[in-house]
């Protein structure tokens, strides 16, 4: 084994344990903002500032009962969660969180990160489908639409960007943010990215596939145990991913002022973002489904292909002249 | 691309164009009269364009087509028939379907792929041309959405449309990983300079011979023939029988002209067992239908093994036979179908031979049509299938087929056997009466007057080919 | 341009017939009749003309048609066409007359029809392009499927079929033998044709000659017919209405006689001479065959047919006797058959109308109820059974005497045949007109009316004529018939082209270049 | 890519070829003829991705890009026939799809 | 991490384990329901206009290279797809759930011939 490939293992398990570890503790700090947002109490029993309320909640998950429903299809039930973490996980592979600090450096990585965010749909199709409850099923319907829906215009988006830098490769990209961030000139597809990246992990507002008051708990009703406690993981390693992308995408990866290291700034940009996400939580109301959908379709689409062309032209105007 | 690949392209672009508009259209408000106004005439607009066009025009638009006299023609043709099957659909649609709006892009957007597949020189504009017309035809077989057979028929279709597409795709493939080149003339090169052919490209043309089998329904790919031919709406019927196949059989002549494929036994050996098969199979299984949509669709793949017969010939003499008899074919089924669609009323197709038990007394011009279009089917003198059959006949003496023209010739008979009953019921002296709901007269005066034209036409290609001859001459 | 007038006005009459039947059943009738009296008249007056050619050819037309192939319309009259001609037309105004009172079902439609036979028919007499020919071929056979599927008797549609799909099978043969020796000649001097004259003299090798003319002969073997391909005569003959079998057996079988004297022996001389003795045999095996088995028949009109199918095997065994005098007596026997059987079979017609059956054990004693009728049918019968004196004796006495030099024992055999004739003529007129009455309503019987008295006179008259004074027959014959024979078969030249579409031209007098006997 | 290379992914194309084709002949339920059918569609375009890297020419993905096309399209119209004939029959059992015959 | 919840985790039995979860309402009928098909409109959507976004990414990566001879022809495929879009919008495709105002319209039509 030479350096280089130990390096890269480092970076490889440094970025799962990263990830691993943070995840668990997205669920504690949502509580704790959600409680100073909203003026309540968070966890404070376990630990100072209830910090060991993670660790609780881990062991619990273990312990419990590794249900699987005798009227499931138990080879899919299972499976349904895996995929979650594992493409959530497997996107991470994409994201340059500083300058060497990748795992893998896929001139289409763009493309991998919409691939494996499409990927995620299967979970919510499988898991709801193969938990044969109805509202199960309703819930993972409703999310596949949503998830597909918003898809089309997370791609969309992004073209903007992938216009002005010419590559797919997210470093290529973050490195033609240095000196404009992309939120500016690109503050639409922005927007919409944005939007879309919020759906895409189906976060409140867009949690309509789970939706407690309607679903009860939508696709994942029927999971319980760890495996409840793997479709959680994913969900916050998806906001996580969600900040990263838009981080690399529009705010200059891990370009900022040097008296910061770049991992810094990286990381620093993330979790604006997750704060945004958990803020967006505490103070927004759920749109219905409908709305939701034609909001989409109606509204974002043809947005993103105006972004698109517009974009394109004043580019090309640009080069021209 | 440039200024004179544009001008070349007009027809297509039009074609689309006219597809779009029918879209705006339908988004403002859903007519029937003005889609059917919109695609009328912008078929005729096409046409008369396509008329300015010289019959030596040659344009490559590299790589991927070419638009030369041959294409031109075809188009030509296919817009006719489009134009056709169009006219015939007004009075059809009209008491049928609530949303009979997208029929008419659907349709448009199938001539479109059947042009495409006529001026390619390319495997990429080859399959795009098939898949536009084929993915327009699945929705266009369904598109009666109440009756039963539709979907069974569309599925079917679509399945093994599919399925065929795969194979001739993985043909394709084949192909281009022997040779490095998808465009026909660079495979003709490779076959050219290559002394034995390996046989991965052997096995890809093979796939490919199979694909396009499929689509032109030659036995022993014919199993979709007659449910789909039943299944589909009428004027659908028509235009698969038409346009679909006559297409693929256009894309075939370019093909193996390109390639010179005929200089290998062994194709044409395999074509010959496909000729003779499609047409006994063809005809011994109509032989025993009672379903008008059946017979017709058991016919057409004899027919399609007639035509094979032309296509065997190869060389000019082949390729005009092949055109010639598509031509009189189109005419024909053109004619055959349209009437069936006229005498069918709201809830289904007059596609039993009882119901035309009679026909001569009760309507004897339509009755006239209709026996001359089947009598053309059979090649009966003083029309177009007898100068048609003619000319496949001496295309297959000419080049010595000799066991291939003696199968059509006995099958020209069994074929007459059908044929014969169909008319030989249609004067049966027992009267039927038939009580159908009938739309405004008004209605049905297009398509009357269509299936006139069209019977005109049938009788002037059978008195006085020569026009058309020449025609055909010049642009190959 | 005659001879294209002639076809034409049979054509326009038709679609006249046809669509005038819509407003009155009458007028259908009276055109057809007016359109072939016309032609008619043409046809006796371009007889009439002294004949001052020294080519066999009295007019032709040549006007292009599908170029590409070298198929032009080309229509050319010699006696032998001509006398077919008058056949046809003189048949046709029969075939009109006798259906007066007969057809009363769609009259216009089925007027059209027969004049659409005789078009056709009248186009395979005069075409001098093979392409052509076929095509007059075929155009025949469409009314007369629709003749006999629609106006039929109870079997018709069965008839029908049979008819066709037969006729259309050989005719299909036919048309490969015709392209074959279209690309022969074409690939031998560069000029592919369709054109009769060009193609006499291909030169080709033997077995492809064999198998081309085994085509054409097909075609024309079934048409005649000859045994074993006749199976479809009797059935279309009987199933027919009257004006339909009159046709069948006066006019299309003919065709197929006209065939083999036009096409077999011109265009494959050394071939016909191959398969002379075998096709004598089978013509002579007709003669037989035919007659035993008419005579075994209880069907009228059964029994008619049988007797054609004897009746042609004449035709067969003068054809391939390949003399002169036979084919003389060819050419009689076309045109007195189509009388006498056409004769017979108005009569069975005229019978079922007024007992509406054609069984002859049903019939019997008629004559003391309709004695005109009784007599009439004496002569005919008396004609088919060749009595001297009668057109049909003068046929085959020449046909006998013609192939005598060829072939002596079939010529015996073919005698023995008359033989069986006269017992089957007998038969009808002892068991039909003689002998006890079977019917009540025999009484009733009424004999014929002015009408067909008007018919059949003109159909008696003409066979006596023919029997008594042959010889302006022969001589329309003569010269086309020797110079098919000695391979002199030449086309009549052509004068300076003026507009090379649009050719019609009658033949000068005196050709100098032209061989003459 | 050698040429090695790209001949296995030929034969994988081959194989994955001929597992659909099989899976459609064998197979009853509509979609899963129609799932099978997909297989076989990919399974070409996986062929024109081998033969084009073989030749290093991009035309191999250019098809594979409109095979995917055209099976999107295909899969979207075969999804509502599939859904009507449900509504219709109640299976998916292509034999019950058989009210034509002869 | 499933292995080890596997072998972790308690067992127990109780009598509504069996059944759906279903907020502690007993079940009723079967999970394999029919839902709206909108559902499947919204695949078939997705289909479609994904499958245009590939074209518009090999569009957007050779970007500069094709100028604004690509831009042309991407400006006409985007405009057939906003044609496609404003169709389906119009055929109701994009009407998720039920238009209120169309039920208002078919209430008052139905009040209106009571009275």
């Amino acid at each position: 084994m030479d350096d280089a490939t130990i390096s890269h293992l480092l970076i490889t398990f440094g970025v799962l344990a990263g990830l691993l570890l943070v995840a668990p503790g997205l669920i504690w700090l949502e509580r704790r903002l959600l409680a100073l947002w909203q003026d309540r109490y968070g966890p404070n029993r376990a630990g100072p500032f209830g910090l060991l309320v993670v660790l609780a909640d881990t062991l619990k998950l273990f312990f419990k009962e590794d249900w699987i429903p005798p009227f499931a299809d138990k080879k899919v039930f299972v499976l349904a969660p895996a995929i979650v973490v594992i493409t959530v996980l497997l996107s991470f592979v994409v994201i340059p969180f500083a300058p060497g600090i990748i795992v893998a450096d896929m001139n289409i990585g763009l493309l991998f990160f919409l691939a494996m965010s499409s990927m995620g749909a299967y979970s919510i199709i499988l898991g709801g489908w193969s938990s044969n409850n109805k509202y199960a099923l309703l819930g993972s319907m409703r999310g596949a639409a949503q998830l597909i829906s918003y898809e089309v215009f997370m791609g969309l988006s992004l073209m903007g960007v992938v216009l002005m830098t010419g590559s797919f490769s997210l470093i290529d990209i973050v490195e033609a943010q240095r000196y404009q961030w992309f939120i500016v000139p690109q503050f639409l597809g922005f927007v919409i990215f944005l939007i879309a990246g919020i759906a895409e992990t189906h976060r409140l507002p867009f949690d309509i596939p789970e939706a407690e008051s309607e679903l009860i708990a939508g696709f994942h009703s029927e999971y319980s145990g760890m495996k409840f406690g793997l479709f959680f993981v994913g969900e916050y390693i998806g906001i996580m991913l969600i900040s990263s992308m838009v981080t690399v995408l529009f705010l200059g990866g891990w370009y900022g002022p040097s008296f910061l290291p770049p991992l810094a700034w990286f990381i620093i940009k993330m979790f604006g973002f997750i704060f945004f996400f958990i803020l967006l939580r505490a103070s927004l109301p759920r749109p219905r489904y409908d709305q939701l959908m034609e909001f989409g379709w109606k509204i974002l689409l043809p947005l993103s292909l105006l972004n698109l062309v517009v974009t394109g032209g004043i580019i090309l105007w640009m080069n021209t002249h | 691309m440039n200024r004179s690949d544009l001008y070349s392209l007009t027809p297509l672009l039009i074609l689309s164009s006219a597809a779009i508009l029918n879209f705006f259209s339908i988004s403002i408000k859903r007519n029937h009269k003005v889609i059917f106004a919109i695609t009328v005439l912008s078929l005729i607009g096409d046409f008369i364009f396509l008329t300015s066009y010289s019959l030596y025009h040659q344009q490559h638009i590299d790589p991927l087509l070419v638009v030369d006299g041959f294409g031109i023609f075809n188009i030509g043709l296919i817009l006719l028939t489009t134009l056709v099957v169009a006219l015939m659909s007004y009075a059809y649609f009209e008491q049928r379907e609530e949303r009979k709006e997208e029929y008419y892009i659907l349709l448009i957007l199938a001539a479109l792929g059947a042009c495409i597949m006529v001026i390619s020189k390319h495997f990429v504009s080859f399959f795009l041309g098939l898949e536009v017309l084929s993915v327009s035809l699945y929705s266009l077989i369904a598109y009666l959405r109440t009756r039963e057979r539709s979907d069974e028929a569309g599925i079917k279709y679509l399945i093994l449309a599919a399925f065929s597409s795969a194979f001739l795709l993985f043909g394709m493939s084949l192909i281009y990983a022997t040779t490095g080149k998808m465009d026909f003339g660079g495979i003709g090169y490779y076959l050219t300079t290559t002394q034995d052919i390996p046989l991965i490209m052997m096995a890809g043309l093979g796939m490919l011979i199979v694909g396009a089998g499929f689509k032109l329904g030659v036995v022993p790919f014919h199993m979709w023939t007659p449910d789909v031919y039943e299944g589909a709406p009428t004027p659908v019927t028509a235009f698969i029988a038409t346009v679909s196949k006559g297409g693929m059989i256009a894309l075939l002549v370019r093909f193996f002209n390109a390639i010179n494929g005929y200089q290998y036994e062994s194709f044409t050996n395999l074509f010959t067992v496909l000729s003779i098969a499609s047409m006994f199979v063809g005809n011994i299984l109509a032989l025993r239908q009672t379903n008008l949509k059946r017979i017709l669709a058991y016919s057409s793949i004899s027919h399609i093994g007639y035509l094979l017969v032309a296509f065997l010939s190869g060389g000019s003499m082949g390729a005009q036979a092949t055109t010639f008899y598509l031509v009189a074919y189109f005419i024909t089924t053109l004619g055959a179908f349209g009437i069936i669609a006229t005498l069918s009323d709201q809830h289904r197709d007059a596609e039993l031979i009882d119901d035309y038990r009679g026909l001569l007394w009760r309507r004897p011009l339509t009755a006239v049509a209709f026996s001359a279009m089947l009598l053309s089917l059979a090649g009966i003198p003083l029309t177009a299938g007898f100068i048609a059959k003619f000319y496949v006949i001496t295309a297959g003496i000419g080049t010595q087929h000799w066991l291939l023209v003696f199968c059509l010739v006995v099958n020209s008979v069994i074929g007459l056997y059908y044929y014969i009953k169909i008319i030989a019921v249609m004067f049966d002296q027992k009267l039927q009466i038939k009580s159908a709901k009938e739309l405004h007269p008004l209605v049905y005066v297009i398509s009357s007057v269509t299936i006139a034209v069209l019977a005109v036409f049938l009788f002037w290609l059978g008195v006085s080919p020569e026009g058309m001859l020449s025609l055909i001459d010049d642009v190959i | 341009m005659i001879l294209m007038i002639l076809i034409l006005v049979l054509l326009f009459g038709g679609i006249a017939a046809g669509f005038s039947g819509r407003m009155n059943t009458m007028l259908p009738r009276w055109i057809s009749v007016g359109a072939i009296a016309i032609n008619l008249f043409i046809s006796l007056w371009m007889a009439a003309q002294p004949n001052t050619n020294s080519s066999p050819w009295l007019l032709q037309l040549k006007l292009n048609w599908i170029p590409s192939f070298g198929i032009s319309f080309h229509l050319a009259l010699d006696g032998i066409s001509l006398l077919m001609i008058i056949l046809t037309f003189f048949l046709g105004i029969i075939a009109v007359a006798i259906s007066w009172n007969e057809i009363h079902f769609r009259v216009g439609f089925f007027h059209f029809n027969l004049l659409w036979v005789l078009a056709g028919i009248t186009g395979v007499f005069l075409t001098m392009d093979l392409f052509l020919f076929y095509f007059f071929w075929e155009v025949m056979l469409i009314p007369m499927y629709f003749l006999i599927g629609i106006w039929g008797h109870e079997n018709r549609q069965y008839a029908a079929y049979k008819f066709f799909i037969f006729t259309q099978a050989s005719g299909l043969l036919m048309l490969m033998s015709i392209i074959a020796l279209y690309f022969v000649h074409g690939q031998a001097t560069d000029q592919y044709t369709f054109n009769y004259f060009d193609l006499l003299g291909t030169s080709m090798n033997k077995q492809t000659a064999q198998w081309i003319m085994l085509g054409f002969l097909a075609a024309f073997v079934v048409k005649l017919p000859v045994i074993p391909f006749h199976t479809w005569l009797p059935d279309a003959h009987t199933e027919a209405p009257t004006a339909g079998s009159l046709i069948l057996a006066g006019l299309l079988l003919k065709t197929g006689a006209y065939g083999l004297i036009r096409f077999i022996l011109p265009l494959f001389p050394e071939q016909s001479a191959a398969i002379a003795p075998v096709a004598m045999a089978l013509g002579v095996t007709g003669i037989v065959y035919g007659a035993v088995q008419a005579y075994g028949q209880t069907d009228l009109k059964r029994l008619i047919a049988y007797s054609s199918v004897s009746h042609m095997g004449f035709v067969m065994l003068g054809v391939f006797a390949l003399t002169e005098i036979a084919l003389q007596g060819v050419v009689m026997q076309m045109i007195t058959h189509g009388i006498s059987t056409g004769a017979l079979f108005i009569i069975a017609g005229l019978l079922y109308e007024r007992i509406r059956t054609r069984d002859v054990t049903q019939m019997g004693g008629f004559w003391k109820s309709i004695p005109v009728a009784s007599v009439i049918t004496l002569i005919f019968a008396m004609a088919s059974l060749g009595l001297p004196g009668l057109g049909n004796f003068v046929a085959e006495f020449l046909t006998l005497i013609g192939s005598w030099s060829a072939n002596k024992t079939m010529t015996l055999i073919a005698t023995i045949g008359i033989v069986f004739a006269t017992a089957y003529s007998l038969r009808i007129m002892q068991k039909v007109f003689l002998g006890k009455s079977r019917l009540e309503h025999h009484q009733s019987l009424a004999d014929l009316t002015a009408r067909e008295r008007l018919i059949l006179l003109p159909l008696v008259i003409v066979i006596i004529l023919l029997g008594v004074h042959p010889q302006p027959a022969i001589d329309l014959a003569k010269d086309g018939l020797q110079k098919t024979l000695n391979r002199e078969f030449q086309a009549p030249k052509e004068p300076k082209i003026i507009n090379p579409n649009y050719q019609t031209l009658t033949v000068p007098a005196t050709e100098k270049g032209v061989h003459h006997e | 890519m050698n040429a090695a290379i790209a001949d296995q992914a030929l034969m994988l194309a081959g194989i994955l070829f001929v597992l659909g084709l099989i899976s459609v002949l064998i197979r009853r339920n509509i979609i899963f003829m129609l799932i099978s059918v997909e297989i076989m569609l990919n399974a070409a375009g996986l062929a024109f991705i081998a033969a084009g890297a073989r030749w290093g020419q991009p035309d191999g993905q250019v098809m594979f890009v409109f095979i995917l096309t055209m099976a999107a399209a295909e899969v979207s119209v075969g999804l509502a026939l599939i859904l009507q004939i449900y509504h219709q029959l109640k299976t998916l059992d292509s034999d019950a799809a058989d009210k034509m015959h002869g | 991490m499933l292995g080890v919840s596997y072998i972790l985790g308690q067992r127990h039995k109780e009598r509504a384990s069996h059944e759906p979860y279903e907020g502690g309402i007993l079940s009723t009928g079967s999970a394999r329901i029919r839902f709206s098909s909108q559902f499947y409109l919204v695949a078939m959507l997705f289909v479609i206009f994904d499958v245009e976004t590939i074209f518009l990414f090999s569009w957007a990566i050779a970007f500069k290279e094709l100028g604004w001879y690509g831009y042309a022809g991407m400006v006409v495929f985007l405009i057939l797809l906003v044609v496609v879009l404003i169709y389906e919008w119009r055929a109701g495709a994009l009407d998720f759930g039920p238009d209120g105002q169309k039920i208002l319209k078919a209430y008052k039509k139905l009040t209106a011939k009571q009275k």
